[in-house]
């Protein structure tokens, strides 16, 4: 509303955001239980006979790490941030202000993990063992901490709590009821994948018997997120917004005109690929001796895809707010969709960002488009716009706007008839059809015209009377 | 009553008798002494070398087409070959997870027919069609062969407008095929339309005939290859015995493939999830064809390449694309000097040109 | 100033400024003011490493000079810390411009969104290829040269980007038409004559700090007894710190250039900005001063102070941009109009963080380096 | 000798003799089953008064000049339209080149398969269509539209 919409065609912003995160949240999550794996690993390998010559190897996991980590982590992660600047600047306003010392502090946590992994990787040959050990837990415990808070703000997105424009009380948003199961649900997934990469680096190991060691040592790291991952999975859906719940399991059959919902399919996507690295890690135990690099990267693959599924899952499960009963998608404040005067008052005058367009022209219902819709919609890529309404007619596009709030994943209508007619007829026209506005308006008269408006009111007093 | 004795070579390498499965396995080896094919099988062993790789592909195609088997099933059961649209309608919008099961067949054999061409053109740039592997070769070709009938019988299940077309086009393809081709049409529509009857026979043979034939191929291929071991590209054999390393078949070639396997399945459902199959309106012969009909990606190049022979022309279009069909068939008993020798320098070099050819044309006809 | 507010009433009559954040402050500004100073002059100081050591790297891969072999490896490993330190010590910085002038920021960055956008691959590009570069190198010694030169390239068009994008966030009068020519975001440098050099002058610190690393070096080294090398690297590192004053002088005056007027106005209208220009002059000359008494010197005092010359210098120039932006955007908005709702909790929670971390870091850091600079001598007994 | 090489002769004779009659049988066999698998005979579109029924169209939806529709007649595709003579035209849809149904544009007939193009009298003017379209005899009666094969005897009568 108050700002200009990132109108990217095809792609979508949504979708530029979508991707960034998917590949951010898999490395986030490693390079803490990477850190975990580390520090274990120190501890353990003191303890080893052969500890000196599992060191050697664990230089090996940390130089991937090291890299794999900060240049793709760091910057994806940067990435994530200037993504949501442009996709939806509102709602990173709101985020900002609200959260931007507990972002700082995140910040402060970077700057040491960041350090000491480089104190701990460079003065590898020369640091005495227990500093060693000390820098890899220092390094775990706070980059876990980064996560303990970027956790409080994105489940405050979706769960906000008591917390209220009226009543910005920081800290209820930030303990908010999806706090605690996503935290844990976090930690562990991140133990898993500390594993999952090992058992690629360990891959990697010529010998069999010390390979066999290695993997017999990385596959424990699953099972804590095997066994506790689906309980907290009940917890946290039981946070959930019951609208989003509904969308999920009516999405079983295919709401919306069919096809499995999208918020569906994506939750099964998780949850297979959950599955799957059970299995393949099970596969993986009963014989250590035959993992192939190939095989290995395939798991760690496999966690990729369950990250992809659970991230569309958390964005959709938003619908239809990016914050949720606050900010809509398309950064429509909740409080000014309730006031219906504001609701109606013509587009145009409200919208800083159009160019001074001739109402009822194309370009009005372009910038509507534009203004209200593309901040989810493209015209004819991600979430097609064109493919939803491809057979639309002018007077129904005008109704459905009325009512489309109702569906439970779109935001309300902001504008006049004229808006409505003038969207519509823009919609007809990107399918190839050929209706102006006005001519919707005529269609669409007679319905409106007080005389029908006057003999409904005449029939229900008549049924009143006895 | 007699049991067989267990051979003591055997018996050694068995479990021991106090675990299940040495029970187990010792109970059914008393009764079916498998011993002499469960040895030649545990011996069997892969060349170690850097082009190992190539040999996965031919498992990853078996993968999908198992997949293919279970959706198949799982959708025969709510299609009814009488109401196609209709039942197809039904699975994506009312059975529950059915767009999803639907959508899994769909990706799964367009990446089952992606993996074979890989493993065709791998094994061809391995010259392992060569001498004594002819004839598993030509099983293969074959096998490629029903493939492709698989992909085009089950595009026009759905009856979908898009389907529907399609399947008219490229049978007007099949007519202009020199002598038989009008007749070959005729029955393979059950008429000189397509029509609802032609639904009955491609049901048939897509359910029924299709998946027999396969299977019994697929079986004779791995027969021939258990029977003469995998063969070795030339800069392997020609090493000295010592430096050649090789893996156990099954118990760890096998095995270092499953991870790679659950990847895959993951990669359907996630591509079923990102990207479901559409069902377009039903088809309808009498109204005009929609806009932008074009057959599967793997029928492209043929389709592109004919496009530059309208008319009269036709026929040599014909004819260039039954070069490579007839190639595949020859090619074991053209190049057959092991190591290869000038000739089979040259074979390799015109397979590189087929397949750049066969890339470039297919991204044309999908662009255009 | 009477018709002077003339004319800005008759721009606001068409500048669509977003109104700022429900929330407003979440504490006082002249704390976020200062927080984004002093962080975004850490941030300017890594990049200015990292690009000044890139082009210092590149010269001594394309001169195949024995002698540079030392400075080759010091930046062949340091760059690609340099540029993890430019991240992180960026996101400070990009956070408080948030808060403080968030409605400007975000709007820009759409309009320039699918170049903003560009910097994270761009980043990774880079990032990677340093990193390829320091393991590589001993490898593969071909297509060294080259890849630095495509990193190099590739940070000064992030700068490049970074520029434009604050630069239009100044000039809200340029927006509506920006936008509904392009919604997409696809146009860079709308013809304001002072994008370049601004770009110049955030750049002119480059050779300064490099330099200064490899004077640093120098003395140490001379410390540890490698007298050539250090002597070396010490008239590298002056040299290098000498090209900075030319191009500051070139960007300065290009911005004098394009706009004399208003850079006459901003002097007048407060003697803040003239003494911050004093300060950061004096702090550059006595830098450079010092950093030539400390040529074949191993006293560590010397470049210490030439070092915080360099601070004061980059912390002044950050200031002096910030009092240009307040000036430039008085007409459409002032910080003192945004209301303040303190979190005073959550920002002592920061502060403590902060200064714990600080600490740990140091200790830590104190532990270790002795230890790498063991490393670092036995490389030099092994002649590098 | 002379016997044993006698007797292996007559018995490759009989041998042959047996396989040429078991081939024999053997089509004789496989014969039903090819008939049952090659598709019945069409019935002749044209009834025994050499005209066919237009369905989907009414002559209503070609009153005027321009106007035009696809439709069916005995299990084929058409389409009918009147040009700007005013007179009416009717050709099989089926297009020439792969069976696609062609489609009428005013002032052309096209197929979007290939983007085959035909003037208003059926005749191939661009794009790969190797022949003109079938064109069919059209009369009205009382608003139906009725079809008949052109250069007919009874088509004639019928029009007279």
């Amino acid at each position: 509303m108050n700002y200009p919409v990132w109108d990217i065609p095809f792609l979508g912003n949504g979708l530029i955001v979508a991707i960034i995160a998917i590949i951010h949240i898999l490395i986030s999550h490693l390079a803490i239980g990477g850190g975990a794996f580390l520090f274990v690993a120190e501890l353990w390998s003191n303890r080893q006979s052969n500890g000196g010559k599992i060191r050697e190897w664990l230089h090996d996991y940390a130089t991937y790490f090291l890299v794999y980590t900060t240049v793709f982590g760091a910057v994806t992660g940067v990435g994530i941030w200037f993504a949501i600047q442009l996709a939806n600047a509102e709602a990173t306003s709101l985020l900002i202000h609200q959260f931007v010392f507990a972002w700082a502090t995140e910040w402060v946590m970077f700057l040491a993990e960041l350090t000491i992994l480089y104190l701990y990787y460079y003065g590898w040959r020369k640091n005495s063992r227990s500093i060693q050990t000390f820098l890899a837990g220092a390094y775990f415990v706070i980059s876990w901490f980064s996560l303990f808070i970027i956790n409080g703000i994105l489940t405050f997105m979706l769960t906000p709590g008591s917390w209220s424009l009226a009543k910005p009380d920081i800290f209820a948003g930030f303990f908010n009821p999806g706090f605690l199961p996503s935290l844990l649900i976090r930690s562990l997934f991140m133990f898993l994948l500390g594993g999952l990469f090992s058992l690629i680096i360990a891959s990697r190991v010529s010998e069999d018997d010390f390979r066999e060691k290695i993997i017999n040592f990385s596959v424990k790291w699953v099972i804590p997120a095997a066994i506790f991952i689906p309980f907290l999975l009940l917890w946290y859906w039981s946070t959930l917004p019951e609208n989003t719940v509904t969308l999920v399991k009516e999405g079983i059959r295919g709401i919306g005109g069919g096809r499995l919902e999208a918020i569906t399919r994506y939750f099964w996507l998780a949850i297979t690929s959950g599955v799957l690295i059970v299995i393949g890690t099970a596969i993986v135990a009963i014989r250590p001796k035959v993992v192939s690099i190939a095989g290995m990267i395939g798991l760690f693959m496999i966690a990729q895809f369950g990250v992809m599924g659970a991230e569309f899952f958390r964005e959709m499960a938003r619908k239809p707010y990016v914050i949720y009963d606050v900010l809509y998608s398309n950064s429509l404040w909740k409080q000014n969709s309730l006031n219906t005067d504001y609701m109606k008052t013509p587009y145009l005058e409200k919208a800083a960002w159009e160019p001074g367009i001739e109402p009822l022209s194309r370009e009005h219902g372009e910038w509507l488009f534009r203004l209200q819709c593309a901040s989810c919609h493209t015209r004819n890529g991600y979430r097609s716009i064109v493919s939803r309404t491809e057979n639309w007619s002018g007077e129904f596009g005008y109704r459905w706007f009325l009512t489309m709030h109702e569906s439970g994943v779109m935001p309300p209508f902001q504008g006049d008839d004229y808006d409505r007619a003038a969207l519509s007829a823009y919609l007809v026209s990107l399918n190839g059809g050929f209706i102006t506005a006005d001519e919707i308006l005529k269609k669409v008269e007679p319905e409106q015209s007080p005389a029908d408006t006057l003999s409904l009111g005449e029939m229900s007093s008549g049924e009143k009377q006895p | 009553m007699t049991y067989y004795s267990i051979l003591p070579d055997a018996e050694s390498r068995l479990h021991d008798h106090s675990k299940l499965f040495g029970k187990v396995s010792r109970y059914i080896l008393r009764r079916y002494p498998v011993w002499p094919m469960i040895d030649h099988l545990a011996n069997k062993v892969v060349p170690v070398h850097k082009h190992s790789v190539w040999y996965n592909i031919g498992g990853i195609a078996l993968f999908f087409f198992s997949v293919q088997i279970i959706t198949g099933v799982l959708l025969m059961i709510y299609y009814r070959p009488g109401l196609p649209w209709d039942s197809i309608q039904r699975i994506v919008m009312e059975v529950p997870f059915g767009n999803m099961i639907r959508s899994i067949h769909h990706w799964s054999a367009n990446l089952m027919v992606f993996t074979l061409f890989v493993h065709m053109f791998s094994t061809f740039f391995m010259k392992a069609y060569r001498r004594p592997r002819e004839f598993t070769w030509l099983v293969g070709a074959v096998l490629m062969g029903m493939t492709l009938i698989f992909g085009f019988s089950g595009y026009l299940l759905p009856w979908d407008d898009l389907s529907f077309f399609a399947t008219r086009v490229g049978m007007s393809e099949i007519e202009k095929a020199p002598l038989i081709g009008m007749w070959l049409a005729d029955i393979v529509r059950g008429g000189s339309d397509v029509t609802i009857d032609t639904i009955g026979r491609f049901y048939v043979l897509h359910v029924m005939v299709l998946p027999l034939l396969t299977l019994a191929a697929i079986g004779v291929h791995l027969f021939f290859i258990q029977v003469q071991g995998v063969s070795e590209p030339d800069s392997f054999a020609s090493l000295p015995e010592s430096r050649k390393r090789y893996r156990k078949y099954f118990t760890e070639f096998i095995f270092a493939e499953i991870p790679v396997w659950l990847f895959l399945g993951v990669l359907l459902v996630a591509l079923s999830a990102a990207f479901p199959r559409e069902l377009m309106p039903e088809a309808d012969p009498f109204s005009s064809a929609p806009e932008g009909i074009k057959p599967e990606w793997y029928f492209l190049a043929q389709y592109q390449l004919l496009k530059f022979f309208p008319g009269k022309l036709e026929m040599v279009g014909l004819i260039l694309l039954l070069l490579l069909p007839l190639g595949i068939l020859v090619v074991p008993f053209i190049d057959r000097a092991i190591p290869a020798n000038s000739r089979g320098r040259l074979v390799n070099r015109i397979g590189i040109i087929a397949l750049l050819g066969l890339i470039v044309y297919t991204l044309w006809g999908w662009l255009s | 100033m009477t018709d002077l507010a003339g004319i800005y009433l008759s721009i606001i009559s068409y500048v669509n400024l977003p109104p700022a954040d429900p929330l407003g402050y979440p504490v006082p500004a002249w704390i976020l003011l200062n927080l984004s100073f002093l962080t975004l002059t850490w941030h300017l100081l890594a990049m200015n490493f990292t690009i000044g050591g890139a082009a210092i790297l590149l010269f001594t891969l394309v001169r195949k000079n024995s002698d540079y072999r030392g400075i080759r490896h010091f930046f062949g490993s340091g760059l690609p810390l340099g540029v993890s330190y430019i991240i992180t010590l960026g996101i400070p910085p990009l956070l408080f411009v948030q808060v403080l002038y968030g409605q400007l920021f975000y709007s820009s960055s759409i309009l320039v969104g699918s170049f903003w956008i560009q910097v994270i691959p761009a980043l990774i590009i880079a990032y990677s290829g340093f990193y390829y570069h320091k393991f590589k190198r001993q490898e593969r010694p071909r297509w060294q040269w080259q890849i630095i030169v495509v990193s190099l390239i590739l940070l000064l068009y992030i700068g490049y980007i970074y520029v434009n994008n604050l630069t239009l966030s100044m000039l809200p009068e340029k927006w509506l038409p920006i936008y509904s020519d392009n919604p997409a975001g696809g146009v860079l440098h709308h013809g304001e004559p002072t994008v370049i050099p601004r770009f110049l002058l955030f750049l002119s610190g480059a050779f300064a700090v490099a330099g200064m690393a490899l004077i640093w070096r120098g003395t140490f080294l001379l410390r540890w007894g490698y007298q050539d090398e250090g002597r070396r690297s010490h008239s590298f590192g002056f040299k290098a710190f000498l090209l900075t004053p030319m191009i500051w002088l070139i960007a300065a005056g290009g911005i004098y250039g394009a706009r004399p007027e208003d850079v006459a106005m901003m002097f007048a209208a407060s003697n803040t900005t003239t003494t911050l220009l004093i300060t950061g002059i004096i702090s550059g000359l006595m830098a450079g001063i010092f950093a030539f008494v400390s040529l074949n010197k191993k006293k560590l005092i010397y470049p210490f102070v030439a070092s915080w010359g360099i601070f004061g210098a980059m912390a002044s120039m950050v200031i002096f941009r910030d009092l240009v932006r307040q000036t430039v955007l008085s007409p459409y908005f002032k910080i003192s109009s945004i209301p303040v709702n303190a979190q005073w909790g959550m920002f002592a929670i920061f502060m403590v963080s902060l200064v714990i971390g600080l600490v740990l870091l140091i200790v830590l850091s104190v532990k270790v380096f002795p230890r790498m600079a063991e490393m670092a001598r036995e490389r030099f007994d092994g002649t590098i | 000798m002379a016997d044993s090489s006698n007797t292996d002769g007559s018995k490759r004779r009989f041998l042959w003799i047996l396989g040429g009659l078991g081939f024999g049988w053997l089509s004789a066999g496989i014969y039903p089953v090819y008939k049952y698998l090659s598709p019945q005979a069409i019935p002749d579109p044209f009834g025994e008064d050499g005209r066919a029924l237009v369905e989907r169209v009414t002559s209503a939806e070609v009153i005027k000049p321009g106007m035009g529709k696809n439709g069916a007649y005995g299990g084929h595709g058409l389409i009918v339209f009147r040009n700007q003579n005013g007179i009416l035209k009717a050709f099989d849809s089926k297009c020439t080149h792969a069976g696609c149904n062609v489609e009428f544009q005013r002032d052309k007939i096209f197929c979007h398969c290939h983007g085959g193009t035909y003037n208003l009298e059926g005749k191939n003017i661009a794009g790969p269509p190797p022949r003109p379209l079938t064109e069919l005899g059209v009369l009205e009666e009382d608003g139906l539209l009725y079809v008949y094969r052109l250069g007919k005897k009874k088509g004639d009568e019928v029009r007279a």
